[in-house]
């Protein structure tokens, strides 16, 4: 399954990183540097995510049968593991996400510096793609 | 005998090695507060040492790893007593507090002048004058259920208490004074039938015996740390989901709330809402190791232990010709509360603490039991489980000794 | 410099030793929680390795040792803030609690429908929402004196709030979100002058600098020990004699009362009217430990040395163009609020923790002064005085390479 | 001045049993069998000494310009304090009893056993040999 493939090769790519908090950090604002900034137009209250301590959006669309998404945050950090999510479902199947499990973010123990009150939002996060899989599902 | 590690216990116990008056400390006065084990102690120091922060809200290893721990304790606590969720675990100063909360919040929301509370006559003040206090404000009603002569629940007269009325139901789950394990089980379906909500106050039993809510499937159960091993400060309201969702908070602060501003304020979530403040959070941390030490050795084998030294204990109180016991129920623990004709439980209680033997003396915080019995007070001696049989003896001998001077 | 021990004071602290991610702890969250002293940290050990007990009604001599260790931090905590009497000083949970028990329980007896009640933006949530419940419960006003560009109270505004409706007054001392120290001993004199009543939120005051209730002349004065050196779980809260006197209890149970029937209850007299059952007796014998830790430095030395570090600090804060400091007051103690222009400043915690730095990020429970500054959060360095310019030049060292990732 | 030599023999006494708390106890017990009996008519609430833990009575007689005390309680210990409390105070003027000042009990370390919430018992109970010294002065 591809989802587990991708996740695989965060983990590799954290694993390199050696438990340097700082690299680990550096790497993550790199990642989200790469993500597209959403348009104001985007970034709508529609598009939060609700429970994260920082602002969040994620957007999306559905072609093919497939779910291409769109975040943004306003948190370097953040926003670097929300595009971390994003590879993990981007191109996906709606089925393919909902029967998906994500193990790369304790594995990488990515959630050490994400906070204790953080991994709600994380969890809040992976929620908000499986909502939208859902969703996409029964209109599709 | 049961093969309980008694001695290995007692190990655990630093304070059991004191020397009172050149004697052994032998410590019966448990039901005010137990001792604490090492485990417990060094996880005080070790918070202090390495990990202290404030909790929640922080983005340091510090906040993170104290976050993680006080909120460790609140999954234990919940599966202590069975709980469904940790949005039902509260944490508290002690039972007192978690009593004066919902009788605060509760009362606010969903009584009305005139709508009745039923409590007993053997409960502790913690568990009377927060419900004198809040009927006065608001105009209801208490009444008390009877107490019978070998100190248990009148079901009967409780029966006879409900109507269409009665709206709470706290009672007490073993009485500090009388040792009595009340059917609380069978208390709570009754009142629910009723249609009243009812709370457990377990000050005194979380350390003797297994608790379930579920089981007992009570609205509101309280108990304090102290007095199942752990730190002073600490204790933890157990509420329904659904009903403390509906309760106000009963403080307000720091992290009870999701947004301040001067025109509106929006409350946190559950179990947030109701922990105004910074936390006592280094010993919400100790208090974890408590539980854990109970977890071990297992709640069964404790009651098991624990009514072996009760019976023995029993059986040679009641030899003593001049010793009266207060509280003869056959459902009870290790609590004894007698007087002696003619030697005040007072004086008794300055002589046997000359011999080491710390027990309690007075009304215990049941003023009302007390004057029910015609009694201004007892000698009251509590046991926990790392008493054992050579403690009794030497007590038994020198309470002997003492009521014949 | 001066001579302030401070490398003495360095090895007092065990956590400072603390490495994260390999490097040195420099603990800059002060204002949140301090670290404790050994000698705090050994008490605690101490009291449950040998005097633990229930205090009050004991006959036996552990309960006395509790007794009297538990009641001489009543007597050395009226020396520390300079009170008339033990019977003001109420244990608390912290400042928190003290501010919800005086919201309540002097409302229900002096405050009545329409009066108004004078607080300010800067106050922390915990002096915000206990009036916000009461206000809306009793139907009184709130009305907010306004703050400064600089973070200083505006004292021209708050003179016009006052009319024959205001009752009362609540302020902070010392904010924790800007540093500033209020002139608060003006502030109380235009109150009572006007017929106010003041509550002091000192909870970042005690540890910084000298405090004195008869100079001040406050009714009321509320702190927390974990902000203070000393133990988390314990508070105090000052009222003036004559008026804890009038004021109903806020919680009921044991210890506060003198008599109870299911007829009449009458209350103990003070201070124990306002501690309903057990209290958090570990941590107020070590709460002693902490005063005495701060009386032996001398708060004029400690205020002196963390005057040099924050000015310091400051100077060099101000260096970094991008930097921009919220809360410039001349009056203010080592709290430092800032944000970066285009540096998130949860990012910025984040990459300091790695670093070993350890500051807060967020609203620091004064949202309604974020709002008020338009900001949504702010990352907030605080100083103690067991900080020393090395940690402070390193910080600077670091925020700088950060901000310019 | 003889209120203080009697608390200098009270002492001594004490300092004989040598710190053993329980002989402390016998010999208090014994001291307060001494103590005649109240009858029921001095057991009276105007009698009763507040703020002690246990019931103490406190009744007098006042002649030739000297008072003499009658004393009781409920508890053994408790009348072992009293007795030597009356042993200082009898058959003293008002006036020497009013310029005393009590050094026995800290000395000798009853307090110890008395108890930090009976040691205000211990007050109340100075305070009332004092009152009535007061009040036989004035009336006197
Ligand atoms: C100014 C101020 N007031 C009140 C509080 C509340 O103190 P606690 O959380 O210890 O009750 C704090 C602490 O965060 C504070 O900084
Ligand atoms: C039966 C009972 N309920 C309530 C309490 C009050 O507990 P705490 O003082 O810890 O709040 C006690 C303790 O004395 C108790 O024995």
């Amino acid at each position: 399954m591809i989802i587990d493939q991708i996740q695989e090769e965060i983990i590799d790519n954290f694993n390199m990183l050696d438990d340097d908090i700082e690299m680990s950090l550096n790497y993550l604002m790199e990642l989200g540097e790469g993500l597209e900034p959403l348009g104001d137009e985007l970034r709508i209250d529609d598009n939060i995510i609700k429970g994260c301590q920082s602002k969040v959006w994620l957007s999306h669309t559905f072609e093919d049968n497939k779910l291409i998404f769109f975040g943004d945050s306003n948190t370097a950090i953040t926003k670097g593991l929300l595009s971390l999510l994003i590879s993990v479902f981007n191109n996906r199947t709606p089925k393919e996400i909902l029967e998906s499990k994500l193990f790369f973010i304790n594995e990488t123990g990515l959630c050490r510096f994400i906070g204790t009150q953080r991994s709600n939002g994380l969890e809040a996060m992976e929620n908000k793609f499986k909502i939208i899989a859902l969703n996409s599902l029964k209109n599709g | 005998m049961s093969n309980f590690p008694i001695s290995e216990i007692r190990k655990d116990f630093p304070i059991l090695e004191t020397k009172i008056n050149k004697n052994d400390l032998v410590y019966f006065d448990n039901a005010a507060t137990t001792q604490k084990p090492q485990s417990v102690i060094d996880s005080l120091s070790n918070y202090y040492k390495s990990f202290n922060s404030n909790i929640h809200r922080g983005v340091h290893q510090l906040a993170e790893k104290a976050t993680e721990e006080f909120e460790s304790t609140r999954e234990t606590a919940k599966s202590f007593i069975n709980a469904s969720s940790t949005n039902e675990i509260i944490f508290t100063r002690g039972a007192t507090e978690g009593i004066n909360l919902v009788a605060a919040s509760y009362c606010k929301n969903f009584l009305k002048k005139g709508d009745e509370i039923i409590i007993s006559e053997m409960e502790h003040h913690s568990n009377i004058v927060p419900w004198q206090m809040v009927a006065k404000e608001n105009d209801l009603v208490i009444k008390t259920i009877k107490v019978t002569g070998k100190g248990e629940l009148d079901m009967e007269h409780f029966k006879s208490l409900l109507n269409e009325n009665t709206k709470f139901v706290s009672i007490v789950y073993i009485s500090n004074t009388l040792g009595t394990i009340n059917p609380v089980k069978e208390l709570v379906n009754i009142s629910n039938n009723a249609g009243a909500k009812v709370l457990v106050d377990a000050a005194q039993a979380t350390s003797h015996k297994n608790v379930d809510v579920k089981d007992l499937n009570c609205d509101f159960f309280v108990f304090s740390a102290h007095k199942m091993y752990g730190p002073t400060g600490v204790g933890i309201l157990y509420g329904k989901e659904k009903i403390l969702e509906k309760m106000p908070p009963y403080m307000g602060g720091g992290e009870m709330i999701k947004d301040v501003s001067f025109e509106d304020t929006t409350y946190n979530t559950l179990p947030y809402k109701f922990e105004a403040g910074t936390p006592n959070i280094g010993d919400v941390i100790g208090f974890k190791k408590a539980i854990e030490y109970l977890n071990d050795l297992g709640r069964q084998n404790i009651y098991k232990y624990e009514k072996e030294i009760r019976d023995h204990a029993w059986k040679e109180l009641k030899k003593i010709d001049r010793i009266k016991l207060v509280g003869t129920s056959d459902s009870k623990i290790g609590i004894f509360s007698f007087y002696v004709e003619g030697f005040h439980y007072y004086d008794l209680g300055l002589f046997l603490d000359a011999k080491g033997i710390a027990i309690r003396t007075g009304h215990h915080c049941t003023q009302p039991l007390m004057d029910k019995m015609n009694l201004d007070g007892t000698a009251r001696v509590s046991l926990a489980m790392y008493n054992t049989y050579e403690e009794i003896n030497y007590f038994i001998d020198e309470l002997k000794k003492i009521i014949s001077k």
